[in-house]
């Protein structure tokens, strides 16, 4: 079973990772993108990995991982915009 | 036949790709991107090393606030892509470099494969600490941090604060006592409010759970204080609030009272229980809690203000 | 031995995995920007809930499958209002 | 190969790695993120003393993990002076450059 789970990891560690190549190479956004694609994966792969060898509390670092994927977005997001915002907000 | 090999191969080559990426690329966006992909990748390596509470760590301050702090610098430089162009070192240096890189490189990996066998270990020690001065702690890196070596973890204390002394002090003398440049200079777009409305107050909650949790569980006071930090971040990045001038006297208050109230203990223990922070036994988990609790109040407050920078003139729009 | 659970788990992970590699997919193969966030977005939210799904039966406590449920419902919340950001950022002209 | 010498010697890269970047690059915001490469490898190098040092019923050495805990946190302290140092350089003198011929010409270097 923890063989399962660690091949799990794996594969959504390689898909991760070629989607990964793929879009940062491309545009400013694209990269955007990527970094919410390795948050996701990663808590994903992370949960699969630490269920599987046995590392306790790894709930609280992926629920940390969840707040400080959105914290990078939102600050990147912030960089590339350059007008003023929206009118109603 | 096991995976697991496999799996670190792939985590191995992941980092160094994503090294590669962020320090061969061209623009500074694009480095900074790459950087907080390597900040994320580098926690999962500390989980393979059965570091959780490093990861969590390494995640929040190696990767999310260095990460804004790095972005809010590119913004402020009005630098997203380099601003001058700045004369490119020759081949000749390149090559140099690149051999001198990889001298040290190969000179570390050396020492690593010849690591003494048996490795030397304090582990019998932490566990004694955990044990007896830091009794009541399931976690032995909190108890290694508020015990075992916890002269250092005070003056690690000192040095944000000094920091933040020394980020203030390189700002204009007539912005003296203003607050910092907010971290959003325009309008916050919708979604972005709402997330962070959203987001904000169960990070908090979060933030506090991990801090309680690491007396027993991977956690602690430096994790829950950053991500409490990364929180208030949020906040200011929709514009939800703004960052406090300077002046201001519970921000100050605030950012001592974690190694004061570290200290403080630290002087009672030598007249109470016989040396420097040295802890009555029965009391000592709850008094490690409660100074973790103005530990965890400092951090939160210093990281943010570290990120904001030097008071600023204010610009009112 | 394997029992009904593992079976769960297995199928609901299994599952999982294959939405992170039809996002995949989706990134290499979709022809501009907006499709391809599009893709992520499977990743994200049905990915990653049916790994955590999978894991809820084999965790330690009721408290670690709760953290469980609320990382998925976090992921959601942070991957909707971001892509919002994503494709204002695109409209606007950044490419 | 075990896991963490695997680790290890990633660690080791990282520092190679980010020297070469430090070194190279004249950004200085792109110094700084070089400088804090060399860091996480050499974190990543204790981690890997630490790994090795399982003992009395621990699966890692607590010490070494903690002084990375603080050293993180120290490293990010430092990466914040760093920065503010180099908005106040680009505020006083309109560019970003630790280029010293830049600063040797008459006008400090400023092209506009």
């Amino acid at each position: 079973m923890d063989e399962l789970l660690l091949a799990a990891a794996g594969l959504i560690v390689l898909a991760v990772a070629v989607g990964l190549a793929s879009i940062l190479r491309g545009s400013d956004v694209e990269r955007l993108m990527a970094v919410q694609l390795l948050g996701t994966g990663g808590i994903g792969a992370l949960l699969l990995i630490a269920n599987a060898t046995n590392v306790p509390g790894v709930e609280d670092v992926a629920l940390g991982l969840a707040l400080l994927a959105a914290l990078a977005t939102i600050a990147l997001v912030n960089l590339l915009d350059t007008d003023q915002g929206d009118v109603e907000a | 036949m096991s995976l697991r090999p496999f799996l670190d191969v792939i985590l191995a080559s992941l980092v160094l790709g994503v090294a590669i990426f962020t320090i061969t690329a061209r623009d500074l966006f694009a480095a900074v991107v790459g950087y907080v992909a390597y900040g994320l990748l580098l926690a999962f390596v500390w989980i393979r090393l059965y570091a959780p509470d490093v990861a969590l760590t390494e995640a929040a301050v190696g990767s999310g606030v260095t990460g804004v702090l790095l972005i809010t610098a590119g913004k402020r430089l009005g630098a997203l892509k380099d601003v001058a162009p700045d004369r490119q070192p020759g081949l000749a240096l390149k090559l140099l470099t690149g051999v001198l890189a990889a001298l040290v490189a190969s000179a570390l990996g050396a020492v690593i494969l010849m690591l003494p066998d048996p490795p030397p270990s304090l582990a019998p020690e932490a566990a004694a600490a955990a044990d007896g001065p830091g009794a009541g702690l399931g976690n032995p890196i909190t108890a290694v941090l508020m015990s075992y070596r916890s002269f250092d973890t005070m003056l690690e204390k000192i040095v944000l604060i000094l920091a933040v002394v020394g980020v203030w002090s390189v700002g204009a003398d007539k912005a003296w006592g203003d607050a910092p440049a907010p971290l959003r200079q325009q309008k916050a777009y919708a979604p972005m409010v709402f997330l962070a409305q959203m987001l904000a107050p169960v990070g908090a909650l979060i933030a506090i759970h991990v801090f309680w949790t690491g007396a027993n569980a991977p956690g602690g006071a430096f994790q829950g204080g950053a991500l409490l930090a990364a929180m208030w971040m949020l906040t200011m990045m929709a514009r939800l609030a703004q960052p406090p001038r300077v002046d201001a006297q519970w921000l100050r208050l605030a950012l001592v009272a974690g190694p004061a109230v570290f200290l403080i203990s630290g002087l009672a223990g030598g007249v109470v229980a016989g040396s420097f922070f040295a802890y009555p036994q029965a009391l000592a988990k709850p008094i490690i809690l409660f100074i973790e609790a103005f530990m965890v109040l400092s951090i939160a407050v210093a990281l943010p203000m570290l990120v904001a920078g030097p008071p600023s003139e204010r610009q009112d729009q | 031995m394997i029992t009904l659970l593992d079976l769960f788990s297995i199928a609901a992970i299994g599952v999982g995995t294959f939405f992170f590699f039809a996002g995949t997919v989706g990134l290499l193969r979709f022809p501009d920007s907006l499709t391809r966030l599009h893709a992520l977005s499977k990743a994200d939210n049905v990915g990653l809930g049916l790994v955590a799904l999978g894991l809820i039966p084999r965790a330690d406590s009721a408290l670690s499958a709760l953290k469980l449920i609320v990382i998925w419902a976090l992921v959601m919340l942070s991957g909707a209002a971001t892509s919002q950001l994503i494709g204002r950022a695109l409209r606007r002209g950044r490419k | 190969m075990t896991p963490s010498v695997l680790a290890g010697l990633t660690g080791a890269a990282l520092v190679g790695l980010g020297l070469y970047g430090l070194i190279l690059h004249p950004h200085p915001l792109r110094k700084l993120l070089a400088f804090n490469l060399i860091g996480s490898g050499v974190f990543l190098v204790f981690g890997i003393v630490a790994r090795r040092g399982a003992a009395a019923g621990f699966r890692f050495d607590p010490v070494p993990q903690a002084m990375v805990i603080t050293g993180i946190v120290v490293a990010f302290a430092a990466s914040a002076i760093a920065v503010a140092l180099i908005l106040r350089l680009a505020a006083e003198s309109s560019h970003v450059t630790l280029d010293p011929e830049v600063w040797s010409k008459p006008n400090g270097g400023d092209t506009q």
